[in-house]
């Protein structure tokens, strides 16, 4: 693209001020103001330059609808943050919707409508041509099978494309590749319903996970983890108690990381272990278990723990503990999910689990019927299977793809049979697998380029507006689809009517209201769901044990690329997996003793071949795996879809088998042979040791341990200076500070500073790529994270939790970031006072100062300062960052850095001033609260504080006296801003590495 | 700059000093090559707008007293008055009918920027009205009220700046303007 | 430098001094130098040159010269240095306060290092500086004198300033003393 | 030997070059090329070219440039404090040393300027009024860096060009043509008068009195770099001492590896004896075990402080991926001098000159453990120890270094005396008449 055609269509996308102009050019330091400036025809009255906008609109990376508000500034969205009013996420957001923004500036969506022509080449093609052709082809081919494939789409375009197939007479597919079959057909085991149910993590008093990875993929992440957290985190607005939380799987998922005990059952073998659980709280009367429980005394009567144990590999005794644990808790949550039932005997797992619920009595007030999820509605992945089989038999006659990507996610039989499809039409903004192969491209616009809304469970509906212009000549698929069904309007007349028809009083308040709001948000009606008479005849059979040369190849989705549509986010890719910290690249968990059995060591390839298909995977040698199991995560391995996912590592999908199994879901789990190819790869890890190795980072507590400190109590507390020597050092101290107190620094200042609870992270990461969205930080690229150039400002260290026998249980995730120290070591080092000490107390960092010794970072203990080693906002440079349009979401009040300086956190030192000048303008000082830094606002459990230590009633202040406070490394008396509360672990002797 | 200091409390709230520019009359600029700073794609006189007819800065950058940037006005702002007035003299005539050309055509000008800071430096324009007041533009920008081409009159040097933070006794600290 | 020095009109001057007459011995010896200076000395002369290609003691007892005031250079010099050092690092971190690890904005324990390096490099330049000036200074005195390329390689000499008329008996004394060469110029 | 043979011989290896000299000299300004294109893909393209990898965020550069300011210590150490302690055994040798010094201080004195991310903006290290009213840090230890090398390289190059002074007229008063002129120019006036050498001979005495506390000043300015810093391995109030002993050590080792070829070269046997080179191996010897009980005192002290992250630091270093470098090091420092101990090796010129070399190497790796290691290894957070690889770029610069090291060194011997001319004839008895009174 030549520049003029960036500027023109950057012209297109913002009615310019100096400003946006200014920062889109500000490509290193250097003064490179713009030339010109181009006014705004009209200016938008709800836009001042300089000063951001938020609207409130949804975030549609998942189906699980939670409330987002962009910042616009100067007609460029620069950020996403949480929308404080939606109830599912109250205000928090995960980095799968931080980089929502990448998607939209990304620069291979595609520009314009596209046709394959006679030479089957796609060629483009103008809207009013393409629309023109499918009427044409919809006329045509109607008869002959129309059938319209979408992602999950429980919404009001939904229900317009389902009006619209009934009139030309095609029917509607929607597929998730994770679908939820098991948990559905389950529930109609045990409930006799298919309903999808919303879970009460905040209240639960013990939880209980069978797979189920509800804090990175399972249903809706963001609102179970920040009610996870809620009732795991220590002294969480409840006195000194957490609910224990024990993870039942072959493998640690960043959920199973968080657990407090981890059972490693053999896959296939959870529903045994929990109907054995329910078997010992029902004959050993542990709970108040419903009368009509009494039914399945039978069934239960075959999973008394002494005959099961061996079956699922754990000792009889454990089983035992663990009823009496979960039923005296008085509050015990068990779900079922993610890699447990994603087997052949998935839903009778599901129904086990509801029966131990339901035996407690958690039914109805932990697992609430009624609010159903709308993921619950998609088609089952059997109804996928016969579409296939349909489309290969030649009875679709016309398919349209919205939002989905089989031909990724089904390889192999999807694509074949999409070759016996006489046309194909993608509505898609990426040029993936599917859409690649399809004849009519109608590019949709991007989430936040257009209305909608969305119904993510009964009760909430979520509103979507455009808050930018459209980036490219895309269109609205509701617009196209109008135009075809020939009614008149655009798809927002049409939205709101359907929303009129549901609330016509005064309308347009209410739907001004809705909009600011981001939706309607109300509570559904509970339903009381009943034991089913099929309960008790479910049959949770554990499969054969594997053999040596067959191994059990677990394939798992992502937590940040799930099932491959983040993979051509760079902040994504960059993005370390929280377990395995490996970016830019697929990988296989392979177990240290499996390991030495092989002869293994991380980075050798193995060759896993499965009934199905072949891959090549990268061993990554952890003891987080069960020794049996080898598992692979989805995401990467695209043979399209753009720059940065393209012919990158292998599609775990390939393992897999396109059939349906029992009840309709897909079989996720596969036995395959596992060779050595001899291949080695460098991998692309920001893993250091991880061991902890006692050096004093991370500090962890025995829930007894932290029950029994006291307000005062400082058991970290590091003594530096001996009693007779207070006084002298105190002194001393006092006289240093005098002397250091000239002009700038007279006076009384804020001294900023943070808390971080690492009871409360759970390492899912949002934080890290809120950072890179707010501080404009660089992604490098594979290449340069092999060796350690990635740009993270905020970094989470995994260190393996172990119990007394140093087996794994879970891991302590911290995050490590400048820590602002009160005498830092970075400072006297630097030459120029690039790095100096500002009167708030922060480590500035000068930018355009500074000259590239890197002494500062040499003596950073801490390690977090990070070298410009190229430039990498060089326009084409080799390690391009933000190639157009991508650097339209560069924040404009930070500086894009040049080549050769070093960079660091500043503890959003730009928020911190803005806040500083509204204040200023208002007359007042400036509150507890009013600044938010990017991590803290995004983190889903609310484990970073920021605040001003100096300032008595803030709550930092508070967090930063509790008694499980602590510095990391205080002996090297750097007196860090940054308060970590020590994680608690619900164990006898943890031990952290 | 000092004189701006100086003005009675009821200039910096706003008002035009009456004794200030009242008799003030543009003048008539019949060679316009021999103006400084640069040619604009409008011949835009600041002495007629805010000098003869008084118009208030913020008339037109209407943020810089709320936001870090003054705003440039849209072009909506300028037709909002030469949709009735299209001036007295042929060459006034002349450029007026450039901007209703401009409206027509939904056209906006490229004003070629005057004043630029580079990327790495910030200069948040609300604070600085806030503490100086509302006629303390020409603090930097010069006598615009008599200026008909607006050139850049301050250098905006690191410097520059330093020396008026040092005499008005407001933070040195490097991380107020860099970050 | 002696307080009657007239400071030249013009550098050129200071490196073209006017021509002297005079007599120039060459010696093959030490010794025979030593006894021509003896001798010359007893017959009142003082203000002849001698050449040696290197420094000798006996040469510099004979003379009796005083101790070269180059000493004072260097002293003065190092003081100046270390008290730029102090001024420097002192006045230039007030001049612009900026904290950095918590320490005094003017902390002396690390601008002695400065003032350390910058007395030996003002000691050091000042030194040369004397030598050079004290060096100009004397042959300015000595007027522009015969000299003989040998006297850097292995020859003594000694040259004595006398007009024509006394010429001779400085000749004699030379010879006398055993001087190889003697030339008048 | 009469004075006339000295000046002479000395005299004679300024004669016409041979073949083997505009070799050696392409060979060094090849080097030097290579050198200087690296840089420019540098200033291109960005230090990413070197194998820098987070947390190391010094490396060879950073290495080269202690290596070479070490290099440059023994100059100054014989000329001057030699020159103080009166041992004539200097005399012969200390001419090669000094100009080696100022030469390896030129070279030093780039990499500061080489490794810094911004090339460009190296002058703002100097403290010189400026627009934006800003001034270094004086508080850094690279701005002490800054000013002691600045020091040492005005002091050595003076220090040097003093001593020349007598020699080039020496040699002015023998040569013809424009050789003539030039060192009638460079030799400003020398006669060699009374009054000349009075004053010089005090201002030298107080040049070498200077020179003296600066040379010891010098390196341990640079190994405050790093123990100033905190990393393990590097903060430790021994560096000083430390690093002196180290510095002298392999500028000893250099001016052997140089002062052997020049003397076969130039036929300079008469002059610079076995005596030389024995008491040159003597000074390495003891220098060599000074380094080695430092090695010993850093692992003793890191092991006996019971500071994990110490006992962690060394460990690793010995241990970790890096042993082989560490072992380098150990060996060729700590072990081969002790053949020092032995008559024999130290009266072979061969022997002497293989050890030379491999102290040299050696050195280069003790500083390549001490800088590249302990950041590798840098154990207070766990979680970032790197991978470290140098690049085609960390060498080309290294390559470049030498190159411009031999290249002035080559001009220099060719071009001036490198031999004192003066100061060998002063400890010859001087010519008497008769053979009388010989007794001096």
């Amino acid at each position: 693209m030549t520049d003029a055609i960036n500027r023109r269509r950057f012209l297109k996308v913002l009615g310019v001020t100096g400003a946006g102009a200014a920062t889109l050019s500000a490509c290193g330091i250097g003064p490179e103001p713009t030339e010109r400036l181009i006014p705004y025809l009209v200016q938008p009255e709800d836009q001042v330059p300089g000063i951001a906008t938020y609207y409130a609109t949804t975030c549609r990376e998942c189906a699980a609808g939670c409330g987002v508000r962009v910042r616009v500034r100067e007609g460029r969205a620069v950020k996403l943050e949480g929308n404080p009013d939606s109830p599912i996420n109250r205000g928090r957001l995960c980095a799968r919707g931080q980089a929502a923004l990448q998607g939209l500036y990304n620069p291979d969506r595609i520009p314009h409508p596209m046709i394959r022509n006679a030479r089957g080449v796609l060629e483009d093609i103008d809207w009013d041509g393409a629309i023109q052709r499918l009427t044409a082809k919809v006329r045509e081919s109607q008869g002959k099978g129309i059938v319209f494939l979408t992602g999950a789409e429980q919404s009001t375009f939904g229900d317009l494309i389902d009006e619209w197939l009934k009139q030309i007479g095609g029917r509607r597919v929607s597929y998730e590749p994770f679908g939820f079959e098991a948990l559905r057909a389950g529930n109609r085991m045990t409930f006799g319903t298919t309903a999808v149910p919303t879970y009460d993590f905040a209240n639960a008093k013990y939880i209980l996970s069978f797979g189920a990875d509800f804090l990175d993929t399972w249903l809706s992440p963001v609102e179970f983890q920040n009610g996870f957290t809620r009732a795991h985190a220590f002294d969480a607005g409840r006195p000194a108690s957490m609910a224990k939380f024990v993870y039942v799987g072959p493998r640690l998922s960043v959920t199973g990381m968080n657990a407090d005990e981890w059972i490693g059952a053999r896959p296939g073998t959870e529903g045994m272990l929990a109907l054995a659980l329910a078997q010992v709280i029902v004959t050993q009367h542990l709970a108040r278990v419903p009368a009509d429980a009494s039914r399945l005394s039978s069934l239960l009567a075959g999973y008394a723990p002494r005959a099961v144990a061996t079956a699922i590999g754990i000792e009889e005794s454990v089983i035992v503990r663990l009823a009496k644990e979960f039923a005296s808790s008085g509050g015990g949550l068990a779900v079922a999910g993610g890699m447990a039932t994603q087997g052949p005997n998935g839903a009778e797992i599901v129904a086990a689990v509801n029966i131990l619920n339901y035996a407690v009595g958690a039914v109805g007030t932990f697992v609430k019927f009624g609010a159903e999820l709308a993921i619950g509605s998609t088609n089952t992945f059997g109804d996928i299977a016969t579409l296939i089989a349909d489309m290969a038999a030649g009875k679709v006659g016309l398919l349209f793809v919205h939002g989905t990507n089989p031909a990724y996610t089904a390889p192999g039989a999807f694509p074949q049979a999409l070759g016996k499809v006489a046309y194909k039409v993608s509505f898609a903004s990426f040029m993936d697998e599917t859409t690649a192969a399809c004849d009519l491209i109608l590019p949709d616009h991007h989430a936040l380029e257009q209305w909608g809304d969305s119904r993510p469970r009964a009760g909430v509906t979520a509103l979507q507006q455009p808050v930018v212009q459209p980036v490219f000549d895309t269109r609205h698929a509701g617009d196209v689809i109008l135009k075809l069904s020939g009614k008149a309007g655009t798809f927002q007349d049409y939205l709101q009517a359907k929303w009129k028809t549901k609330h016509a009083a005064n309308f347009d308040q209410y739907w001004m209201e809705s909009l600011a709001k981001g939706g309607i948000y109300a509570e559904a009606p509970a339903r009381a769901v009943r034991l089913a008479p099929t309960a008790a005849r479910i049959n949770p059979a554990a499969p054969a044990v594997s053999t040596a040369q067959e191994q059990d190849v677990v394939v798992f989705p992502h937590p940040i690329l799930h099932d491959g549509r983040g993979a051509n986010q760079p902040w994504l890719q960059e993005l370390p997996d929280p377990v395995s910290k490996i970016s830019w690249h697929s990988w296989v968990e392979v177990h240290p003793d499996t390991a030495a059995r092989w002869g293994l060591a991380t980075g050798d390839f193995l060759l896993l071949k499965s009934a199905f298909g072949a891959q090549k995977f990268p061993a990554w040698i952890t003891p987080s795996v069960r020794p049996d199991v080898l598992a692979v995560p989805t995401g990467q391995g695209h043979t399209a879809y753009g720059r940065y996912a393209k012919d990158r590592s292998a599609n775990a999908f390939e393992l897999l088998g396109a059939q349906a199994n029992g009840y309709g879901g897909r079989n996720f789990t596969v036995r395959a042979t596992a060779t050595k190819t001899g291949e080695h790869r460098k991998l692309a890890t920001a893993e250091g040791s991880p061991r902890e190795l006692g050096m004093g980072t991370t500090e962890v507590l025995a829930l007894s341990r932290a029950k029994a400190l006291h307000p005062g109590d400082h058991p970290f507390h590091y003594e530096e200076t001996p009693e007779y020597a207070k006084e002298a050092v105190a002194w001393w101290a006092e006289r240093q500070h005098e002397k250091a107190s000239h002009g700038n620094y007279k006076g009384e200042h804020p001294r900023w500073g943070l808390a971080i609870d690492l009871a409360k992270c759970t390492g899912c990461s949002a934080c890290v790529t809120a950072c890179y969205a707010e501080n404009n930080l660089a992604t490098v690229g594979e290449e340069l994270m092999q060796r350690r150039r990635e740009m993270a400002w905020l970094r989470l260290e995994r260190y393996w939790r172990t119990d007394a026998h140093g087996t794994v249980q879970g891991a302590v995730i911290e995050p490590m970031l400048c820590q602002q120290c009160g005498s830092a070591p970075c400072e006297p080092v630097c030459p120029v006072f690039a790095a100096y000490h500002t009167p708030d107390g922060l480590n500035g960092q000068v930018y355009n100062r500074c000259v590239g010794t890197r002494y500062c970072s040499n003596n950073c203990p801490y390690k977090v300062r990070f070298f410009n080693w190229y430039n990498y906002a060089e326009r084409g440079g080799e390690f391009e960052a933000f190639p157009e349009p991508l650097s339209m979401l560069l924040n404009p009040d930070v500086t894009v850095r040049e080549k050769g300086v070093m960079e660091k956190c500043t503890f959003c030192v730009q928020r911190i001033r803005g806040a500083q000048h509204q204040a200023r303008i208002e007359n007042r000082a400036v509150k507890d609260g009013d600044i938010v830094t990017a991590c803290q606002q995004t983190c889903p459990s609310d484990a970073i504080v920021f605040g001003d230590l100096n300032d008595r009633n803030s709550r930092v202040y508070e967090l930063a006296g509790n008694p499980r406070g602590y510095h990391v490394l205080a002996g090297l008396n750097t007196k860090p801003a940054i308060t970590y509360l020590a994680r608690v672990v619900d164990q006898e002797t943890p031990r952290n590495g | 700059m000092v004189l701006i200091l100086a003005l009675p409390p009821v200039v910096a709230n706003g008002q035009q000093a009456p004794v200030a520019s009242s008799r003030y009359k543009a003048p008539v600029i019949s060679d316009t090559g021999a103006l400084k700073g640069p040619r604009q794609p409008i011949f835009f006189r600041h002495d007629i707008h805010a000098g003869q007819d008084q118009i208030p800065c913020m008339y037109c950058h209407y943020s810089a007293a709320i936001s870090t940037e003054p705003g440039l006005p849209s072009l909506q702002t300028c037709f909002g008055c030469h949709q009735l007035i299209s001036g007295s003299t042929p060459s006034h005539q002349a450029e007026i009918k450039k901007v209703r050309d401009a409206w027509r055509d939904r056209k906006p000008p490229e004003w070629i920027r005057v004043y630029a800071l580079p990327g790495f430096a910030r200069f948040p324009h609300m604070r600085h009205i806030k503490a100086l007041g509302t006629q303390s533009c020409t603090t930097c920008h010069g006598d615009v009220q008599h200026t008909p081409q607006i050139e850049q009159v301050s250098t905006l040097r690191m410097g520059w700046c330093i020396q008026c933070h040092i005499k008005n006794n407001v933070s040195r600290d490097c991380s107020v303007c860099h970050y | 430098m002696s307080p009657t020095l007239r400071l030249p009109g013009s550098v050129r001057e200071l490196f073209s001094p006017p021509p002297k007459p005079g007599v120039l011995g060459v010696f093959g010896h030490l010794d025979t130098t030593i006894a021509a200076i003896k001798q010359l000395r007893e017959a009142g002369h003082t203000d002849f040159t001698v050449y040696s290609p290197i420094p000798r003691h006996e040469l510099e007892d004979a003379l009796a010269q005083p101790v070269s005031p180059v000493r004072m250079f260097t002293l003065i010099g190092g003081i100046a240095g270390c008290a730029i050092g102090a001024w420097l690092s002192l006045w230039m971190s007030e001049d612009w306060p900026i904290q950095v690890g918590g320490k005094p904005i003017g902390s002396i324990p690390p601008y002695v290092v400065i003032m350390f390096e910058m007395t030996i490099l003002f000691g050091a330049l000042t030194t040369i500086l004397g030598i050079l000036l004290n060096a100009a200074f004397a042959a300015r005195r000595a007027g522009k004198i015969m000299y003989d390329p040998r006297f850097t390689n292995d020859r003594f000499g000694i040259f004595v300033p006398a007009e024509a008329g006394k010429a001779p008996k400085v000749e004699s004394i030379l010879r006398s003393a055993g001087a190889e060469e003697v030339r008048r110029g | 030997m009469t004075y006339d043979y000295v000046t002479r011989t000395i005299a004679r290896t300024l004669g016409t070059p041979s073949r083997g000299y505009f070799l050696l000299l392409a060979g060094a300004v090849t080097l030097l090329a290579i050198g200087i294109i690296t840089l420019l893909f540098l200033l291109r393209y960005g230090l990413g070219l070197a194998g820098y990898s987070h947390p190391v965020y010094w490396a060879v550069f950073i290495t080269c440039f202690v290596f070479w300011v070490g290099i440059a210590h023994s100059g100054t150490l014989i000329s001057a404090i030699l020159f103080l302690f009166r041992s004539g055994w200097r005399t012969a040798v200390y001419r090669t040393a000094e100009a080696m010094t100022v030469f390896a201080v030129m070279t030093a004195g780039l990499f500061p300027l080489i490794h810094i991310g911004r090339q460009w903006y190296f002058y703002w290290l100097i403290p010189y009024p400026n627009e934006r009213g800003l001034w270094p840090n004086f508080k850094s230890p690279l701005i002490w860096d800054e000013f002691a090398i600045g020091t040492y390289f005005t002091v050595s190059t003076v220090f040097l060009i003093m001593g020349l002074i007598p020699d080039i007229a020496a040699v002015r008063d023998l040569a013809t043509g424009w050789r003539k002129k030039l060192y009638a120019i460079t030799s400003i006036g020398w006669t060699g008068s009374n009054e000349q050498w009075r004053h010089y001979s005090r201002g030298y005495l107080y040049l070498a009195a200077l020179a003296t506390p600066l040379v010891l000043s010098v390196h341990s300015v640079v190994s405050w770099d790093f123990a100033m810093a905190l990393v393990p391995g590097w903060h430790a109030t021994l560096f000083a001492p430390y690093f002196v002993a180290g510095a002298i050590y392999s500028g000893v080792a250099m001016v052997i590896t140089l002062l052997v070829p020049i003397r076969y070269i130039f036929r300079l046997e008469e002059l610079i004896t076995i005596k030389h080179f024995e008491n040159l191996g003597k000074l390495c010897l003891l220098t060599g075990l000074i380094v080695s009980y430092s090695y010993v005192t850093e692992n003793f002290i890191a092991w006996f402080s019971g500071d994990e992250h110490e006992r962690a630091a060394f460990w690793y270093r010995a241990f970790g991926p890096f042993w082989w470098a560490s072992w380098t090091m150990n060996i060729c420092n700590g072990l081969l001098p002790w053949l020092l101990w032995f008559k024999k090796v130290r009266t072979n010129i061969t022997a002497l000159f293989v050890i030379s070399i491999f102290v040299n190497i050696g050195m280069w790796f003790e500083r390549y453990v001490i800088i590249v290691v302990s950041l590798a290894g840098e154990p207070y957070t766990n979680w970032t120890n790197a991978v470290y690889n140098p690049t085609w770029a960390d060498w080309g610069i290294m390559a470049g270094s030498f190159g411009w090291f031999f290249m002035w060194f080559l001009l220099f011997v060719k071009n001036f005396p490198a031999v004192s001319i003066s100061e060998v004839k002063e400890v010859l008895p001087p010519p008497r008449r008769g053979r009388v009174a010989a007794s001096r």
